[in-house]
């Protein structure tokens, strides 16, 4: 019973696409509302509660001092951890990241080391030995499509209005700063029945044949991309998603300084 | 690493407490029902600063099959800590006291559900604490009744659950960080408000018999005020008297 | 076959208690018979072999120089372990402690801890740098029930009878000194039919519809409690059960001074 | 511990990159068909430094069952690096980084495969690098192909991938180790040949729109010369014209 | 840490080992059958300071089912030291030590059971250290066999197992903690002795040909006492003649 | 239909050694052709890729600087791996090393190590602190039988032609040595119908019922045995094999130095 009601479902929105539109009355390019709340773990160093449509994450940013990695001795280290909290979905188990939570994590971690959002430099504590650790720990609390781009932005929103904990570790507030430098934007497209669709909710990704994430910095660059789940993409489809992805980019980065 | 020192009172001349609240005084508490969209149930619950969400998924058919019990649901019940929900970082994934608490989270829930309606299946209960700040576990469970409540589950009764502790030679009700950290005892208790029998009790600490009397005795005060606020967070999600 | 005669085995103790008496001729409130052995593992700093009735658990305590906890830095570290061992039961399975492993050692570390047992302070050999480390692994081996104050008794009793190995790591004897100030004893209480008996069996604990633990001191304060299993109790039944163990608490440590 | 420097520059005066190629120009390339007795289907490729088996059992009955899909078989990727394979040993075990590749390359091959004549099967593909050095991903993909194509598994075209990316503001093919590590962007991609579909895609660095366009257009032309490679080793081992 | 060093001489000039035995002297030994109460079968052993808990379950139905044998019973064997059990704590849970002896150790008692009288069964032996002196491994199978007759498993012969080893170029039997640190090889055997078949054999260290079998002959006649102990032990419990 | 085939297959092996011959022609005591190609790995110290007729392992070897065992100050540490890559037979699982790949591993490191081929204390760079770590990690890719001898074969060819990273980890080049001071070789020999036959595949490995490894060093003396698999020996069997090992063992020794 559960199965041919979820069929009718898969069906109707399959329907409503090729008929132009979409189940929740929005054009094929349109994201979701964007809410965004930061700050509110006041135990985190920096927070944001984030929903796009009623997609939900949490995201808590701590930093710790530790040591840099041997072959970037004046770098601080940034740990991107997703988590696909059992309550977010029925289908999420619990226990160690599978595929799907690896790749959120280290698509958003992507995003944001190869726009060098985060001057990784100016957090270095001492030469080789001592340099501030960022965990940036992303909870999915509400799966209704989309992980990808609310992670991202959930991230990012974390960083920017995260402080460093110096009182706490008796350090020198001087000696390091967070600089926040550009604010990755990541735009995902669906494929469903030969069109192309954005920010897809969780039943246009349940039918949706393939997808691809285009992440762009400030200048409108492209700095990272993730073509995922089987199914092929035409060149142009790429590109046209690539274009795409700048617009959109801007917008919601426009959205995201407004919030934080 | 600056560290907390104890305070060298716990309670002053005029009998408030480090944080202004009365002895008998919980903490400010807000819930709300329903906050999930792809859940079974949901809740969100606000203690002091403790933030937390629990979920409820089921009954729903339980896999593999040789879990399954033949005549009754089985309760899983999965507390988990977002590690920036804490000063240190917490690392990721359930330690003992994790498990434990699980376990009696549980075992507190089990008896105020009608399990034997729901053969073969399981309830799933997931709570999140996004903010720590003393009293989680029983913070946890009364947001976890609320979830069940919201997911339409039968049971013959909430559960509520709050703790007692003891301070400066005083019982004081809902203990927080700092009283929790230097006091001299904390005694969580789970009560289902119609009976008042009690479901869930730990203690550590040390007290005397009749002050042990006195934190149950308060402790379920405190339970009887947060059953009020679920009452009042399902009366805003369903209307009714 | 198997399952009809388990049937009728837990029928059996069930119409014992509601004649009010049990399949072993006990009184509700009766222990079973306790044995003590203790020093019998050379290798260990302190060991215990403990028989309540025909529950059998081994506990042995490893001292190790270690560091200490950062925000402890003039304490010793206790660190318990109970381990349900395979050959204890048909029930436990092989693999890391589940979740009734975990309560066992957790209780039982609890009354140590928070009994003031060991005096942790005087286990520091450098302050914030250097203190004894104390492992108290318990191995159950025999499970007829009760395992948490056969466990209880057996962590204390091979405290009691432990030794620091300052030879083996070459330290000051006069550094430190291993002070066991009160014996924390644990009374379990199980309800079964509306009757509250103690020190259940595993055949008890099968019927049984919840259990409570209450741990005393010497100076016969609570110092801790754990309600465990589904199933509720009134608070004067409660009250009723930390009366009980306040008294057979006391009986039970003289037992363990003399056997120790 | 000694380090690699950044080399002043990657492209010298003659449009030669560091190792001596042409912009476009791959690393030698070998492949070898049918290398292994035991697996239904393998392949051994080197591309320059690069030393990767891959090997495919299956179609077989996937266990447990609950796993199965009822029309179609499931494809399993299994990317693995050698601790040997690299300048600091790797430790054993698939760390982050090799469950993405996992995935994404497991979603680049299902599409080129005939799924649903299996229903309730399972194909393994595993792929061992020996010797990395830059281009693991692309080129363990090219080397599963072949082993898929000498299991027999049917399908509508094969996948070949390969990566370009940007140095000292040039697009470049087949990027080396040097290249990778302080270059400018990354861009592997994989397609099938007939169609030039594109099945998988992935970036990193900072590209401009148009940059990003050559960088596909490069790797696709690598992919052409990688699949006359693929036939040409199939040929050898199958004949045929 | 202070540690041990090795002796002078392991062999005195009276022929007395550094514990005062004979060369072909075994460790004092002690066998106790049916010392548990929820096992099927059990066995407590001491050899010297060996102190060992031998426990079988079985046979049962296994779980889950793919594990089953269709035409016997499967054997699973769990060697494990308690972490008190040796100078420097154990951590818990098995290394690749344990791994390797509980496997060979399983392979030494399956020929001695009629396992094709338990299709689709499982028998399970756990041997539990409680304090280790050298030799654990065979002294763990000694035990392991009374306790699987003492659980009425139906077995062609016990099995019983000891190790001779080489110090001071001599050929000893039952190997203390300093000979085996020290000495120069350790032959440790399992056997049926009824008909002398050889059920586990490993060796490491350094002998000649002549000094193997002499090895060999020797752990032989340990193995024939222990024989005499576990019947002896067994009549105890059991009576007979 | 693929059981019926497998039990057909398996009668003919048995038959044929019944017959007094094997399915591949060889004798019951020949060893199939052994063929070594070292130091195909740029990354690794050593290397090796071992056929031993169509068995074929890959080995690697790294060095790393790191801390000797606090009861061996002066001693390299060796650290051997054996790896039954999933690749190498439809019996292979993924996952972490099960009892046949840890048997593999310590019986090859065992007879590396007990026959001292390799001079650990010449790895020493400074006594107590510092020592090279060898990780010899053994990759068996086509299982085609007697996994154990052509590991052993693989993981001396891979130290043989290793060389110690002393550049990379900047230390001086005279320090410290790696003295090969023999070479082990493993014998590996199958009871199948009550003949005994050397070097079985693994079609041969399936019917037998039991299986026996001797070790021998340059000297010729024997520096390891594991006998396999349920099942038994006689001693005169033993013996036999022993005696048979040392013959093969040389002549496979003077193999395995004229490949290297």
């Amino acid at each position: 019973m559960e199965e041919v009601l979820a069929e009718i479902e898969r069906n109707h929105v399959l329907d409503s696409i090729q008929e132009g539109k979409r189940v929740d009355e929005r054009n094929f390019t349109d994201f979701r509302e964007v809410e965004i709340e930061t700050d509110f773990v006041g135990k985190a160093e920096g927070s944001a509660r984030v929903k796009l449509g009623k997609t939900e994450v949490v995201v808590g940013v701590k930093f710790e001092p530790g040591e840099p990695f041997e072959d970037k001795p004046n770098d601080g280290v940034l740990i991107t951890n997703a988590e696909l909290n059992s309550m977010a979905s029925p289908e999420f188990e619990p226990g160690p990241p599978g595929p799907e939570a690896t790749e959120i994590s280290r698509v958003v971690d992507r995003g944001i080391r190869e726009a060098d959002a985060i001057d990784l430099e100016s957090l270095c504590i001492e030469e080789g030995e001592k340099v501030w650790m960022a965990f940036v720990d992303i909870h999915i609390i509400d799966h209704v499509g989309n992980l990808i781009d609310v992670s991202s932005i959930g991230a990012i929103a974390a960083l920017m209005t995260a402080e460093l904990p110096y009182e706490k570790y008796e350090l020198d507030p001087n000696s390091t700063e967070l600089n926040i430098q550009t604010i990755p934007v990541s735009i995902t497209a669906q494929k469903i029945g030969g069109e192309i669709i954005y920010d897809p909710n969780h039943l246009e990704e349940e039918i949706g044949t393939t997808r691809v994430t285009v992440i762009t910095n400030s200048n409108q660059n492209v700095v990272g991309m993730q073509k995922g789940i089987s199914g092929d993409w035409k060149q142009d489809e790429i590109l046209e998603v690539v274009d795409q992805s700048i617009k959109k980019g801007q917008q919601l980065r426009e959205k995201i300084k407004e919030n934080v | 690493m600056a560290k907390k020192e104890k305070p060298d009172q716990f309670i002053d001349d005029q009998s408030k407490r480090i944080d202004g609240r009365e002895i008998n005084e919980l903490r400010e508490v807000n819930i709300e029902v329903g906050v999930l969209e792809r859940a079974d149930g949901s809740a969100y619950i606000e203690l002091g600063d403790n933030k937390i969400i629990a979920a409820v998924y089921g009954p729903r058919e339980l896999h593999p099959r040789h879990l399954q019990e033949p005549d009754r649901a089985i309760i899983r019940y999965k507390y988990s800590m977002a590690s920036f929900s804490v000063g240190d970082r917490k690392r990721p994934g359930p330690g003992r006291r994790s498990k434990e608490i699980s376990k009696v989270s549980k075992e507190a829930l089990e008896s105020a559900i009608f399990l034997e309606k729901y053969p073969k299946s399981v309830i799933d209960i997931f709570v999140e604490i996004l903010e720590s700040a003393a009293g989680t576990r029983t913070t946890c469970l009364t947001a976890a009744s609320v979830a069940l409540a919201d997911a339409g589950i039968p049971m013959n009764d909430l559960v509520v659950s709050c703790a007692a502790g003891k301070v400066d030679d005083e019982i004081v009700l809902d203990i927080n960080e700092l009283e929790d950290n230097f006091g001299d005892a904390d005694v969580p208790i789970a009560m289902k408000p119609n009976t008042e029998d009690i479901t869930l009790l730990q203690m550590d600490g040390d007290l005397s018999r009749d002050e042990l009397e006195k934190s149950i005795e308060t402790a379920k005060q405190g339970c009887k005020i947060l059953h009020e606020e679920q009452k009042k967070a399902l009366k805003e999600r369903y209307g009714g008297e």
